[in-house]
């Protein structure tokens, strides 16, 4: 098993590892730190699916801003007393078993699909030709995504603006 | 033609809707100004369709024709001819009057306007919408917007009207959903209503459902859904509340439009997809004709409330209409080919729609009028009127001869019209309803003596004249009422061929004897 | 030329209605030199049209021009007009009796608070009234009919702040729409059977039977119910009287002269289309009239009520004349008629202005300037109105020497002419004497009562003057025009009527095939014609003599044979009860259904049957609720609680309305999809 | 590391726990994190089939706009959060259940 295999394997656990641990833990900063793990499990991911500019802005918006944003939220509407701030679950049970099923479902569906795999080079570099293909093929939907980011920001100092 | 006129008539009024959005709830001259720009525009355009529509041609016109939702056949198909043109515009009209109407709105202007733009989208894409499906979802659309309109700027018992209206036209489309899906599901499974009145009226012929013939089964759906709308007797009910207790302008809207709709709906689909529902449901669409205007009459003599009687005779107004489109069998070899009667009646019933469309749009507005000087309705509360508001009383006056009839004014000429008709056919039901022209008279002869003659109350001693604006919603009307009055042949041009087109294929293909 | 000429005079006062109703308050003397003006230009080319009718002296003149005013392909109207010369006369008739009217008006409305909006009516009124002379078809003229109601309305409604006034108004509306209704029906009958509307077409059609029998006779009857409406000729005459509620010069224009006349003009047009039967019930319906509303006239102290139901009378005899079949003697008396009653009531207006401004010099404002009984005398103030008023008297009464002794015998020779034919039908010579003696009889009692004998108000009589120039000049015109050497021109011979108008005017066949030809009814009338005239004299001296003795040698008292005749007297005065019982029979039942009605609808129907399907939709709701809590839920509870417990967790949850909970199912459902889709 | 259903299966694991903790948590802020990972878990299949599935570029693209997409919503969310936090003094979900009314 060559050396990149076993780091693969080992960003993989650690990505499962973390996001479950974001799910079972019942500590909320604990959660979020564990998220933010998670998040570089993925970002690492990324790297192995050669797509290293994904990698980065995974990087820098989730965990750079909305993890960051996250903690924020959970420090705001806590009583920061401790870092043990716990939280409690509801319909366990339940939504585990059925979490566990749609996971054997979607495996199912995964291993009997043919998946189509073509066989093709690693691109020298995916900066430019994403940067490219945002001002030409995607530039609507671009605009639009501004837009509406745009939008969400304004509907956020809005929204969480003191009620006059 | 190339240009997508009429994609763009039903939905400049959406462009509207988004640009107040854009505007701050306070600016709420820019909101108005903005509401009398989109409908003016809009109105400007079915002037424009007007000019260039061919009426020596019978059929559709202006044809827009998209594949929408290809896998159930469903497409965006508009188009105009003789019936609806002059619904659309009258539709420009009224909604371009309507603005100034409820100019004088207080509350919630932004969201009145955009819900005023929205059901004006709604009922354009009514009267153009060629397919079904595009149909249904115009008609739910015109709904909603009704419903906040009624139900927030009402009156007192705004709520109560709005989910009665809303509940009553709920029930009538759900039956003519199901006659519609009726349709789809017999004749080959298309939304489109001009394929479908090719084949229609052979598809249906001969399926039984439950023993009963399928084309009675779904005339009488689809009847209900639209004679609710129109509103024929027994599903009348819903009118004088809604009327009584929505502000002026959607009163205006509700009479001049949207009770044509219904009339249109009947002509389009079930005189158009059942030429045998025709034969077999004639006389009793005459009789119930008749007891619109005897039953709308006698309601409207009784009551107090000038808003209540004008809403009732709405009733009774469209009861001639009925009586009118009944006649159309009369072209029918049964009646011996008689085509100067079939021309008369249906002719007389969409003349009759249209005027109906100006005269009680007058009406209302009038009565708006001096419901915000007294802030009341009430007919013996007032009195000697005449002499404190010449002006206002001289225009109620043109506007209450034309609502019963008078010669000179637009609706005698489609009274007299559905009456003629429908005499060789229905003789002893014209006969009889020929008490409404004493009716009509009465009613509104008597409500004019209490609200105008005899010794001014004291009380409106200093009652302000109509002003300007309101003159300016009101003289427009008042000039069509007498233009048509007086020159009828423009109008009447403007829809024969289209009636000769509906005529003939009734009657080529329909009968009593396939019922 | 013809044509031209009178779409001039019909558009005329048109135009004069338009500028008044817009500018009339700015103009100048509030405009009414405006309507003058166009209503004397009307006149004057009215003339000129008679004139080159005399000239032309042409019994078949006819000129007619139509339009399309609607076409739909097969079914199609034409309007038009049609000049002949009963149209020539009769727009001379309006013209002229217009514009005394006008010229009255301006002194008699002096400073009256609408006053232009007055003279706009007028020239609305005189436009529809031209409208239904020159009618050449049905459609036109029922138009023309409605607009010259609503004139009518508006002007008798011109004191609209008394309430008496606006009921009036209403009431002429609606009276006369009752009996559009069968004129409207008739329309339709005739249009139905011959598809046509034009009267030259509908003549065809008849006489080419394409319409016979019952149908024909209820068309006529139809058409003839629109005659009644306007006509006011019983059952539906109630409106007339009341109609006097306007001002007096419309009183004398509308309601006496033209108007009403408007449904004699339409007898006589579709006179070649009544049938037999048709045509008893014109005779019967007229001939009753006349003698009905004399009886009333007799005992009435109103002025111009008693004018009012000698025109209802009046109206009656020109009906009656149709029925006969003799319609140019109805035309005829139309238009002497026209001119003395115009007069006649020109004249009460002329007395009862003065008596009004006497009235008002006394700060009297309780006495009825209008009642017979508080005047007496005036002749010596009022000489012009008396002369002028007693000239129509004579005429109307039918003394020799004026014009309606000439209509009037041609009338009742025609009648007694029909009653030789068909005995059985006697009743209507009588109705006809009948009333001829009692309309002399109340004719002088007003001249009497008003003009002559002592002054029952002596205190008044100093204030009574006679009226300005502008309002005696109509009455010595009209007063002129009383005499029968106008209309026997250029003949001199009083005892017959034989002149320019029987040259002019002659009767033409009727279109029905079988009636009996103009020609035999002429004759059997010219026949009748020397028995009528001595009758018709020695009734008319009969009831003016016994007025005579009644009101000026007061040899008998009328109080003792009012008390003597007391049920007769009291029916008499109280018009036989028509309006009491039509209130308590006809309209407070409508009132009452209606209220009915309106009852069930919006409380019965709506609260209950409609609103109970609301309330059904709520109860149904109500018990599923209840069957799920009580049946399913507390069940279980006591069957097994453990399923119980477990059924109601799951129950609680499902219904928490929580998005978690939705989610949940949210992802069941797509579970339970994947399962589909993947075994 | 070169076979694409190892991803899918990552993808698909991260995928029920983020609809897991949708399911169960009842702090909104736990919730909103759930959420994270789901759209995760949808963006490594994006760039996996991008890379496996011939799908070029493009898949790269529609990431990116789902993380712009989360990061917008996560805004958004957070805010509505704050509001509701303001205005009930709890973020628990549960008890902001004014979709029952």
């Amino acid at each position: 098993m060559p050396v990149a295999e076993i780091v693969f394997w080992l960003v993989a656990a650690f990505t499962i590892i973390s996001a479950s641990f974001v799910v079972l833990n019942n500590q909320l900063l604990y959660s979020a730190i564990a998220l933010l793990f998670s998040l570089f499990g993925v970002a690492g991911l990324y790297i192995f699916l050669w797509a290293d500019f994904i990698a980065g802005i995974q990087l820098i918006v989730y965990i750079g801003g909305i993890n960051v944003l996250i903690i924020f939220g959970i420090m705001l509407t806590n009583k920061i007393s401790s870092v043990r701030l716990s939280q409690t679950n509801v319909q366990q049970g339940v939504g585990a078993v059925i979490a566990l099923w749609l996971m054997i479902l979607i495996s199912l569906v995964i291993s009997k699909t043919p998946w189509l795999q073509i066989e093709s080079s690693e691109p020298s570099e995916t900066v430019s030709v994403i940067g490219t293909l945002l001002l030409s093929k995607y530039l609507l939907p671009f605009e639009a995504i501004s837009l509406l980011l745009l939008g969400a920001l304004i509907g956020a100092a809005l929204l969480s603006r003191e009620a006059t | 033609m190339d240009y997508n006129i009429l994609s763009w008539l039903i939905w400049l009024p959406i462009i509207g809707v988004a640009a107040i959005a854009f505007i701050p709830r306070d600016k709420v001259d820019l909101i108005k100004i903005v509401s009398a720009i989109a409908t003016g525009l809009q109105f400007l355009l079915t002037l424009v369709l007007w000019n260039n529509f061919d009426s020596s041609i019978g059929s559709i016109q202006f044809e827009e024709k998209y594949e929408w939702i290809p896998s159930f056949n469903i497409e965006y198909y508009l188009g105009v001819d003789g019936l609806s043109i002059p619904m659309v515009i009258l539709t420009g009209l009224l909604f371009f009057i309507g603005v100034f109407v409820s100019w004088n709105t207080k509350k919630a202007v932004k969201g009145y306007f955009a819900l005023f733009l929205l059901l004006n989208t709604g009922v354009m894409g009514v009267f153009l919408s060629l397919d079904f499906f595009l149909f249904y979802i115009f008609w739910e659309v015109m709904l909603l917007p009704m419903y906040f309109l009624i139900g927030m700027w009402g009156g007192p018992q705004r709520e109560y009207a709005a989910i009665k209206f809303f509940l009553y036209t709920l029930f009538g489309s759900v039956l003519m959903l199901i006659g519609v899906l009726g349709l789809y599901f017999t004749c080959g499974k298309t939304f489109n209503i001009i394929e479908l009145t090719q084949v229609a009226p052979e598809a249906l012929s001969g399926i039984l459902w439950w023993g009963i013939s399928a084309i009675k089964v779904i005339w009488v759906l689809i009847f209900i859904g639209f004679a609710i709308k129109v509103p024929v007797f027994p599903f009348h009910t819903w009118l004088p509340l809604a009327h009584v207790e929505a502000p002026t302008a959607i009163s205006v809207l509700l009479a001049g439009i949207l009770l044509k709709l219904g009339v249109y709906g009947i002509l389009r689909v079930n005189y158009g997809l059942m030429p045998d529902g025709v034969y077999w449901f004639s006389y009793a669409l005459a009789l119930l004709g008749l007891v619109n205007v005897v039953w709308g009459g006698l309601c409207a003599l009784a009551q107090t409330d000038l808003k209540k009687l004008v809403a009732y005779s709405s009733v009774n107004h469209m009861g001639y209409s009925l009586i009118g489109m009944a006649a159309v069998v009369a072209a029918g070899e049964s009646h011996g080919l008689n085509m100067k009667a079939a021309q008369a009646g249906l002719g007389g019933a969409v003349f009759q729609m249209f005027n109906h469309g100006t005269i009680s749009a007058m009406l209302f507005i009038l009565v708006g009028v001096i419901y915000e000087r007294a802030h009341h309705r009430d007919i013996e509360g007032f009195g000697g009127l005449a002499s404190q508001m010449p002006v206002y009383t001289g225009i109620t006056a043109i506007a209450f001869f034309a609502g019963l009839g008078l010669p000179g004014l637009s609706g005698f000429i489609s009274e007299a019209m559905c009456f003629i008709g429908a005499f060789p056919v229905y003789r002893w039901i014209v006969i009889a309803s020929t008490i409404g022209i004493l009716l009509n008279a009465a009613y509104f002869l008597w409500a004019f003596q209490r609200v105008f003659f005899g010794k001014l109350n004291e009380k409106y001693s200093n009652l302000p004249e109509i002003n300007r604006l309101e003159l300016f919603t009101v003289v427009p009307l008042l000039i069509i009422t007498l233009f048509f009055g007086i020159y009828p042949a423009p109008y009447i041009d403007l829809i024969a061929s289209t009636m000769d087109t509906i005529i003939n294929h009734v009657v080529s293909l329909g009968s009593y004897a396939s019922m | 030329m013809f044509i031209d000429y009178s779409l001039y005079i019909l558009f005329l006062p048109l135009l004069a209605f338009v500028i008044q109703i817009f500018f009339g308050k700015k103009l100048p003397r509030q405009g009414d030199w405006v309507s003058i003006l166009a209503i004397v230009s009307s006149l004057v080319l009215a003339v000129i049209m008679f004139a080159s009718m005399i000239s032309g002296y042409d019994p078949n003149f006819k000129q007619e021009a139509s339009f399309t005013w609607i076409d739909m392909g097969e079914f199609k109207i034409r309007l038009g007009f049609l000049v002949d010369n009963l149209t020539i006369i009769m727009l001379l008739v309006v013209t002229l009796i217009s514009t005394c009217t006008h010229l009255f008006s301006t002194e008699y409305l002096k400073g009256d608070i609408r006053y232009s909006r007055y003279f706009a009516y007028l020239g609305l009124f005189t436009f529809s009234m031209n409208g239904i002379v020159l009618a050449n078809n049905l459609i036109s003229m029922y138009m023309f009919w409605e607009l010259v109601g609503v004139s009518s309305y508006l002007l008798i409604g011109h004191w609209f702040e008394k309430k008496s006034a606006a009921d009036a108004s209403k009431k002429a509306f609606l009276t006369n729409r009752v009996g559009d209704i069968g004129f409207f029906i008739g329309i339709m009958l005739i249009y139905n059977a011959i598809g046509s509307f034009a009267f030259g077409d509908i003549f065809n059609g008849v006489a080419s039977e394409m319409i016979t029998g019952t149908t024909l006779t209820l068309a006529g009857v139809g058409l003839f119910m629109g005659a009644m409406g306007k006509s006011s000729q019983f059952p539906l005459h109630i409106w007339l009287p009341d109609a006097m509620e306007g001002p007096t010069p419309v009183s004398a224009l509308m309601h006496a002269a033209t108007m009403v006349a408007a449904g004699v003009y339409l007898a006589v047009r579709i006179f070649p289309i009544l049938t037999p039967d048709a045509l008893l019930v014109v005779a019967y319906v007229g001939g009753f009239t006349a003698l009905f509303a004399a009886s009333i006239a007799i005992t009435q102290r109103d002025i111009k009520k008693v004018l009012a139901y000698s025109t209802v009378s009046q109206l009656g005899y020109m009906i009656l004349a149709v029925g006969t079949g003799v319609y140019t003697a109805a035309f005829f008396h139309l238009l002497t008629h026209a001119m003395f009653k115009a007069n006649l009531f020109y004249g009460s207006g002329s007395v009862i202005h003065s008596m009004h401004h006497a009235l008002h010099e006394k700060h009297d404002h309780d006495t009825d300037p209008q009642d017979m009984m508080n005047m007496g005398g005036f002749r010596k103030k009022m000489p012009i109105t008396h002369w002028s008023m007693f000239l129509s008297t004579l005429a109307i009464a039918g003394v020799p020497f004026f014009s309606g002794f000439l209509s009037k015998d041609a009338i009742l020779a025609g009648t007694l002419s029909f009653a030789q034919h068909h005995p059985q039908h006697f009743l209507l010579p009588v109705f006809g004497f009948g009333a001829a003696l009692i309309t002399a009889f109340y004719m002088f009692r007003m001249m009497f009562l008003t003009f002559y004998g002592k002054s029952q108000m002596p205190e008044l009589i100093d204030d009574i003057h006679e009226s300005p120039k502008i309002m005696t000049g109509p009455l010595v015109l009209l007063g002129g025009l009383s005499f029968f050497i106008w209309y026997t021109l250029p003949y001199f011979n009083f005892m017959s009527s034989h002149g320019w108008f029987t040259d002019l005017v002659v009767p033409k066949d009727s279109s029905v095939p079988g009636n009996p030809s103009a020609d035999y009814i002429s004759k059997g009338a010219h026949h009748a014609h020397h028995l009528a005239m001595y009758l018709s004299i020695a009734v008319a001296f009969i009831g003016i003599f016994l007025s005579w003795t009644f009101y000026i040698k007061k040899s008998l008292s009328a109080e003792a044979w009012s008390k003597r005749l007391r049920l007769l007297y009291r029916w008499s005065q109280n018009k036989y009860y028509f309006d009491e019982n039509y209130n308590k029979y006809l309209y407070q039942p409508t009132l009452r259904l209606a209220k009915k009605v309106a009852w069930v609808d919006w409380e019965l129907y709506d609260k209950y049957f409609i609103n109970g399907f609301g309330r059904l939709t709520n109860l149904a709701s109500r018990v599923a609720g209840k069957f799920d809590y009580d049946g399913i839920d507390q069940v279980l509870v006591d069957g097994t609680a453990k399923i119980a417990n477990f059924l109601g967790s799951l129950l609680k949850t499902v219904q928490t309305g929580k998005l978690q909970n939705y989610v949940l199912y949210v992802t069941c459902g797509l579970i339970i999809l994947m399962i589909i889709q993947t075994f | 590391m070169d076979q694409l259903n190892n991803y899918l299966y990552i993808s698909a694991i991260l995928f029920s726990l983020g609809t897991f903790a949708v399911m169960t948590r009842r702090n909104g802020i736990a919730v909103l994190m759930g959420v994270e990972l789901i759209l995760n878990a949808a963006n490594i299949n994006f760039v996996a089939f991008s890379r496996f599935g011939g799908m070029n570029m493009d898949g790269h693209i529609f990431s990116l706009f789902v993380i712009v997409l989360a990061a917008a919503e996560a805004a958004v969310a957070l805010a509505i959060v704050i509001n509701i936090y303001n205005n009930l003094h709890t973020i628990n979900v549960d008890d902001a259940a004014l979709l029952k009314e």
